[in-house]
């Protein structure tokens, strides 16, 4: 170790990006993915499907057409905003399993608002509806958030537990309160609300797809989540109540309170997911809404190193990951459980892999150290 | 998106394309198998894959991507997409406009958006729950019944709800009470719902959603309990408890629609699957020996409300 | 001398030889071809400043970590060590710097841990406390095997891990700084251990940063340099001044406190009474005066009330009655925020785990009670990372702390290090009223020749210092009245010079003294 | 409302309850011995499914129940394995690994359900109260394992201080592969009794969210196999009280009573405040000379 000289202490926050670590690890990405594809490859075998068929599908469904990359962009907005949202609960050490609750809070609110205040316009009710959204599902997660700081109840049963509730306080508006009324006079019932006025839809940012604003609303958040961490106080507080309590607590760190914050910004960004998949997509609240989003958003967030703009592409990546699975399973008429199956074993190799990388990488640093003397 | 290769060429030229988009398994034993084993049955008819090339998406509960499949089916060329899922509304909406030469029908709704090539249809799932209570009401002795379903919403409310008007048309006396689970996929507490009902002594059970495959179960384990099917016939589950099934049988619809397509009308209809047109059908499980004046008390029923002098309301 | 116990080692080794061992870390070449060896009934002593790299060398004859190149041999015959079960076959015991211990287990089954049960899978708490009665006897480190060990003091602990070893019968024990956490005491009880266990045929090594002690047991000593070898010389012949030249490489003057200039009364400790951790009365009536300009040191043997002390007056724990004045102003029930903003700096006796945040780089350490403040943050929100970065450099510089970088990760940093920089951060908030906790535990002596050097700067300007210690010397050289804390009370309070080690040792043992 | 304190009612509460907090007793003793060790397997779920599967598989073609059972558990163990092998081994984020873990099991039990059995069919499973229940089941087995032996020793130090326990030669990898896979045995059994005894038959995703449950269950319990039973019997308890609620049309909105278990469970939790502490090596995987 040298003592750095004194008035040029190095800084690294300067971008220096190491090539060799870079193609190694996405190498060894590509890698982990070729080893899930095979298995695929002979699980679409024994199925009887041609698995080059299937796989050169997947891939041009994606990138093959402006509706398959607008498509994997619908499917990352939602994805990117609950993975902001656990980023910055598992930065404060936080975890969140709660963001399908959440979720379902900021549809819940988004439509409700939106619905009864059907008469304003676009410019007034899209950001209050927004803006609400992200106050429902923030409440839902305040909760547990004010339960771990007054009372010391563990996150992760609380947030798995309102998960449930939510979705009950769904059902329970959709077949009351909130049920399309058309779908009464009708005679249907249907678990849906109704068609929420235009003046709240998010535009559409290409013609003919579900591609909406809200992509664009997710990016710059992502970008100011990463403000929010390492460039503000309370970003700051956040990080260290995460790394170390105990150190925080001596520094004067309100710990609790940083806990409860984390988890309740959390469950915001996961309201706002919520919001946008009412408001940009579907224009009206469904059962099933969360799309299971509450739980990939997870997986997103580790993919993107816990890190917000690592998040922007894990995103992209996942959600093209959906969109061509899904194309996949058209194209050969496999059944879809098939398109879980592979899902679940990209995660877990690539997830395995970051290891192997993460070793490499310091036999490199210490074979480095060696050659130095 | 390429367009498939077009399947070989049958006797009759092009064959007729056909895709479905579901929201749950083809092999949920309700809603999602009883549309699918429907498409199959009219390929048979018409003469297999070389009359009709039929291709499914099942599982679509997210409907984002139940929007992607119906619109990459579209723009492969398929003749006529279905979206079988009330919650696909939107996007067919959206999607039937970009391809007005594609036939669309969706449902449970009877919303064609007033669109030319929108086919919507619904099943009056009321009605045939309003002839199963007849028949549990004449077959309860305990005159306690016992009803499990997952959320009070779609036609697994309008079923139950018919199911409770037959009942008081036989005897305004039994109680029929009601469990919700709050899931569609929920089995166990599906089951502990209908064991639920079973002690507190209901003898007769009926119940909507794929997972009232427990409470069938349920009825099985105690032995002397009775059990009214919707959606799809589940006498194979039971062969001597199992009195009776609401049966949605889409194939009539579906023929109409393909008639319809090759006749130029490519949609603008809404079809309402009932029992005076064959849409809906009570099936009789030949295993369970139905008394006779029952079975004539439920005969009654259907041609009541064939005719329209029994009302029944959703 | 007890009755001769019955031996415990299990496999004997006359010699333990390391030869040309280089082992690297990312970033640093932690043991550049050190070569050290071990006889049966020797004490080697392992000398060296922070991250000379005598851990680093020691866990690899422990099957911890494996070396890079060079090789071990046992008696001759060459071992390679996947684990520290390959070590501890061999016969060979660890007592590390950091103790391995499991906090919620009780003491047997911290000892049991690992081995064989003679009932199977059952475990046989029993035979094993039976055992460690018999072995606690034998070698005098009394401890209750049912205690759990968080309930222990660190002094107790210590036995616990000594005993870990000798349980298994090892024949080689590797000390690593046993004694950093001990009293004059009890370091004098481990000694005799020590002493009776190489009598039996033991080898031990033995780290330390404390060059008396290493002068006082051992029979050679090596020194390690910023990971070479610097030499090994017979114990007999080291001194002071020769060891140090040997580790530091120039001379360490010791030190020479101006007179005291001791101004107003700054800290007003009164009739204070706090309940411990474990929901006894830890503070039972704690008096004492601190002036600006002054140095009072508190001495006490760990447990005694010293933690919870520092924690009432860094607001970290909740007093019951008692009052603690800064400055006039009653601080009593108020919390940490208040004590901060009164001008309370506090250098936390753990200091990994209370002063700082491992992963957070040098220059985020030292921001974290002042991230906010208005002179490195624009509006307060955003941090200035300019102005940041300018202090970081300037502390750096002026403490000499050693470090790649500002975003280097503290835990990459030297303990020494560590410790400087946390003195820096708490300085340079310009205190009236400082509280280090053992501020050079652990450290090695340059460093902590240098972080004293700054304690006397900061209380030549008026700052008022309580000192926290376990260490005797420290506390005679820098205090300027020495107060002894006793089962949570001041059993008595000495000006410099007046008492000496006996009797200030007497009175930690709860004997009060005669002194005023 | 007093129907509900008659005794049909409050016997048929308590048989309900029972048999409800089968599978999630099995799942969450399962769960508690991985994160005893210190992993955190959100994957039950995934495993669940897969026992359930493999339960049900074998004893619809053998009709042997005592196999089917088998079979879940070794179809358990080899998801255990798959487990400790990622997050283990390999070191990876457990909570991530775990959730891949619950998609690949969702995946497989379908696919596999698809193309081999391919609709419901039912089976005769076990009377439900003779699946070891109460008396000779995980409670006691677990209190033993983890208190009285010297693998629970081992277990309990690897979770809270795993550098100790590696200092004294033991295998922290080798504990953790054996604890995962043993939670992981205990959830496919947990899956099999709800295929072969509770509801006699497989359907994608049967398990409905009730690994999740169980995962909660464990930091309800604080991680002790009585504070389990508790949370599982507390949550089924007013599960099976809200059926009988419904039943007996007590005014109740039925969505609301399905709301109760879930908010009674932290209710009772923020008001009992059981404030274990969680093993301090909890979802930290572990490498020498890291830690
Ligand atoms: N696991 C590790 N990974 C990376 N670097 C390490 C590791 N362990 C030690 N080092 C580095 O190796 C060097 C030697 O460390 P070591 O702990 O052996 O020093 P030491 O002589 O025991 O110091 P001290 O007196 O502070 O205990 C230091 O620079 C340290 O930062
Ligand atoms: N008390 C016990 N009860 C049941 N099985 C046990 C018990 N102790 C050990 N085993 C068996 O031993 C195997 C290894 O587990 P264990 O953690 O004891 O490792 P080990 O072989 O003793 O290694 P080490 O001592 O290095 O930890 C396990 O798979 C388990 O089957
Ligand atoms: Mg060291
Ligand atoms: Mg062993």
């Amino acid at each position: 170790m040298s003592v750095a000289s004194a008035d040029t202490l190095p800084r690294s926050r300067r971008l220096s990006i190491d090539w060799v670590n870079a193609a190694f690890r996405i190498g060894l990405l590509l890698l982990s993915l070729l080893f899930a594809f095979l298995i695929g490859a002979v699980v679409l075998l024994l199925l009887g499907a041609n698995p080059l068929v299937a796989y050169s599908t997947m891939f041009t469904g994606v990138f093959g057409s402006v509706y398959g990359v607008t498509q994997s962009l619908v499917k990352a907005t939602p994805l990117l905003l609950v993975g902001l949202g656990i980023c910055i609960a598992f930065r404060a050490s936080v975890i969140n399993i709660g963001a399908e609750g959440q979720l379902i809070l900021g549809a819940l609110m988004a439509t409700w608002f939106s619905l009864q205040f059907r008469t304003w316009p676009s410019w007034l009710l899209i950001p209050t509806t927004i803006i609400l959204g992200f106050l429902a599902g923030a409440a839902w997660g305040f909760i547990p958030g004010i339960l771990k700081a007054r009372l010391e109840v563990n996150e992760i049963l609380t947030t798995v537990m309102m998960n449930a509730i939510a979705l009950q306080l769904m059902n329970l508006l959709l077949s009351g309160p909130l049920i399309d009324p058309a779908g009464i006079t009708a005679g249907t019932y249907l678990a849906q609300s109704e068609r929420l006025p235009e003046a709240v839809w998010l535009p559409r940012l290409v013609p003919q797809t579900l591609l909406h604003s809200g992509a664009i609303i997710a990016v710059l958040l992502a970008i100011a989540v990463y403000i929010f961490l390492w460039r503000t106080t309370i970003g700051y507080r956040i990080r260290a109540v995460g790394l170390n309590p105990d150190a925080s607590r001596y520094a004067g760190i309100k710990v609790p309170f940083y806990q409860a914050l984390s988890l309740t910004l959390a469950g915001g960004f996961a309201g706002l997911a919520g919001v946008v998949e009412v408001i940009g997509v579907q224009h009206r609240l469904l059962e099933g809404i969360t799309s299971g989003y509450g739980f990939s958003g997870i997986v997103t967030a580790l993919f993107g190193g816990l890190h917000p703009l690592g998040v922007i592409p894990a995103s992209w990546l996942f959600g093209s990951l959906l969109v061509g699975a899904d194309k996949m399973q058209r194209a050969v008429q496999v059944p879809s459980a098939l398109v879980d199956m592979l899902s679940g074993l990209i995660v877990l190799f690539v997830i395995g892999s970051q290891w192997i990388a993460n070793r490499w990488s310091k036999r490199r640093m210490a074979a480095a150290a060696g050659a130095k003397r | 998106a390429q367009p498939a290769a077009p399947a070989a060429g049958g006797a009759a030229g092009k064959p007729l394309r056909v895709a479905v988009v579901m929201p749950s398994a083809t092999t949920d034993m309700a809603f999602s198998q009883s549309m699918f084993e429907a498409l199959k049955g009219v390929q048979k008819e018409l003469g297999g894959e070389k009359a009709m090339e039929l291709k499914y998406s099942e599982n679509m509960f997210k409907v984002p991507d139940a929007a992607a499949a119906l619109r990459d089916y579209a723009s492969q060329g398929f003749d006529i997409v279905i979206g079988h899922g009330s919650q696909y509304g939107s996007s067919i909406q959206e999607i039937a406009k970009d391809f007005p030469k594609t036939t669309f029908a969706w449902g449970t709704d009877v919303n064609t958006f007033g669109l030319p090539n929108v086919y919507a249809y619904t099943a009056a799932a009321e009605e045939g729950g309003y002839v199963n209570g007849v028949l549990a009401g004449k077959l309860s002795k305990a005159k306690k019944i016992g009803v499990t379903g997952p959320v009070e919403v779609g036609d697994a409310k309008t079923y139950i709800d018919g199911f409770v008007q037959g009942v008081e048309s036989v005897d305004k006396n039994i109680k029929v009470s009601k469990t919700w689970t709050g899931s569609f996929s929920d089995v166990a507490l599906m089951t502990e719902a209908a064991k639920t009902h079973i002690a507190s002594g209901a003898d007769t059970l009926t119940g909507s959603s794929q997972s009232v495959v427990g409470s069938i179960g349920a009825a099985k384990d105690k032995g002397n309990v009775l059990w009214f099917g919707t959606q799809a016939d589940q006498a194979s589950l039971g062969q001597n408890f199992v009195v009776a099934s609401q049966v949605y049988d889409w194939n009539g619809i579906l023929k109409e629609m393909i008639e319809n397509r090759k006749k130029g009308k490519l949609g603008g209809e809404k079809f309402v699957l009932q029992l005076k047109n064959g849409g809906l059908k009570i099936s009789y499980n030949p295993g369970y020996k139905l008394p006779d004046d029952v079975k004539k008390a439920g005969d009654a029923a259907i041609e009541g409300i064939k005719s329209g002098s029994i009302k029944v309301n959703p | 001398m007890p009755s001769t116990p019955p031996s415990t080692i299990q496999r004997r080794i006359t010699s333990v030889e390391m030869c040309d061992i280089v082992k690297r870390f990312p970033g640093v070449l932690a043991n550049d071809r050190v070569c050290f060896d071990v006889r049966a009934g020797e004490v080697h002593a392992l000398l060296g400043e922070n991250g000379a790299g005598k851990s680093t060398l020691m866990r690899q004859l422990y099957g911890m970590y494996q070396p890079d190149a060079g090789e071990i041999l046992i008696d001759g015959q060459r071992v390679e060590f996947h684990s520290p079960a390959d070590a501890i076959r061999s016969g060979i015991g660890m007592i590390h710097q950091h103790f391995m211990l499991v906090p919620t287990l009780t003491v047997a089954e911290n000892i049991a841990l690992g081995l064989p049960s003679s009932r199977g899978p059952v475990l046989d708490l029993d035979k094993v406390s039976a055992r460690v009665q018999e072995l606690s006897a034998a070698y005098r480190l009394k401890v209750e095997s049912d205690a759990y060990v968080w309930q222990l003091s660190v002094g107790e602990q210590q036995r616990v891990e000594i005993l870990k070893a000798l349980y298994r019968g090892a024949s080689f024990i590797i000390l690593d700084e046993p004694t950093a956490v001990l009293t004059p005491q009890e370091v004098d009880d481990l000694f005799a251990t020590l002493k009776h266990m190489v009598s039996e045929g033991h080898g031990l090594v033995f780290i330390s940063h404390k060059l008396n002690e290493v002068m006082a047991i051992s029979d050679r000593v090596t020194v390690l340099r910023d990971g070479c070898m610097a030499g090994t010389i017979p114990g007999r012949e080291a001194t002071r001044d020769i060891l140090v030249s040997m580790m530091v490489g120039r001379e360490v003057k010791p030190l020479a406190p101006q007179p005291l200039q001791a101004g107003a009364a700054r800290l007003k400790i009164e009739g204070l009474r706090a309940q411990g951790d474990r929901g006894t009365e830890a503070l039972r009536g704690v008096d004492i005066e601190v002036h600006a300009g002054e140095i009072v040191g508190l001495a006490g043997v760990s447990g005694n009330g010293q933690r919870e002390l520092a924690q009432c007056l860094a607001g970290l724990r909740k007093v019951t009655t008692g009052t603690i004045t800064i400055d006039g102003k009653d601080l009593t029930h108020t919390e940490l925020k208040a004590h901060i903003e009164a001008g309370l700096a506090y250098v936390p006796e753990e200091r990994m785990r209370d002063g700082a945040i491992r992963d957070f780089s040098v220059e985020e350490n030292v921001f974290l009670h002042d991230h906010a403040a208005p002179a490195y943050t624009h509006a307060g929100i955003f941090l200035d990372f300019r102005k940041m970065a300018a202090h970081a450099t300037d502390l750096v510089k002026q403490f000499s702390v050693k470090t790649p970088s500002l975003d280097t990760p503290i835990k990459n940093l030297s303990g020494g290090n560590i410790q400087k920089l946390i003195l820096a951060r708490e300085l340079s908030r310009k205190p009236k009223i400082l509280i280090a906790a053992q501020p050079t535990r652990g450290v090695d002596i340059g460093a902590s020749e240098y972080i004293h050097q700054r304690l006397l700067e900061q209380r030549a300007t008026g700052t008022a210092i309580l000192l926290i210690s376990e260490d005797l010397d420290e506390i005679r050289s820098l205090s300027d009245r020495i107060a002894v804390i006793y089962e949570g009370h001041i059993i008595g309070i000495v000006q410099r010079g007046e008492a000496t080690v006996e009797e200030i040792g007497l009175m930690m043992a709860g004997v009060s003294a005669t002194h005023g | 409302m007093s129907e509900i304190f008659s005794v049909t009612v409050l016997v048929g509460i308590l048989a309900s309850a029972i048999r409800l907090a089968t599978p999630y007793l099995y799942a969450a003793i399962g769960e508690s011995f991985a994160q005893t060790s210190g992993v955190v397997n959100l994957g039950v779920e995934g495993i669940m499914l897969v026992g359930a599967f493999a339960g049900f598989y074998v004893a619809l073609f053998t009709g042997n129940l005592w196999l089917g059972l088998l079979a879940a558990v070794i179809a358990g163990i080899l998801m255990g394995l798959l487990m400790s092998f990622i997050s283990v081994t390999l070191r990876a984020e457990q909570g991530i690994s775990g959730i891949g873990l619950f998609m690949f099991g969702l995946g497989l039990s379908s696919l596999l359900f698809k193309t081999t059995i391919g609709t419901v069919k039912t089976i005769v499973g076990f009377p439900p109260l003779k699946i070891p229940v109460l008396g000779d089941i995980p409670i006691p087995l677990a209190w033993w394992l983890l208190d009285k032996t010297t693998l629970g020793l081992k277990t309990k130090a690897v979770g809270q201080n795993p550098a100790a326990a590696d200092s004294l030669g033991v295998s922290v990898l080798r504990n953790r592969y054996f604890n995962v896979c043993l939670g992981a045995a205990l959830a496919g059994v947990a899956g099999a009794s709800l295929s072969l005894s509770l509801v006699n038959l497989f359907q994608e995703n049967l398990t409905a969210g009730m690994g999740f449950i169980a995962v909660a269950l464990v930091y309800f319990g604080g991680w002790r196999p009585l504070g389990i039973l508790a949370g599982a019997l507390l949550f089924s308890t007013v599960n099976a009280i809200q059926l009988w609620v419904q039943v007996l049309g007590i005014g109740i909105p039925a969505d609301i009573a399905v709301m109760l278990p879930y908010l009674l469970t932290i209710v009772a939790l923020a008001v009992t405040a059981n404030r274990a502490r969680q093993p301090a090596a909890l979802n930290k995987p572990f490498e020498r000379g890291e830690n």
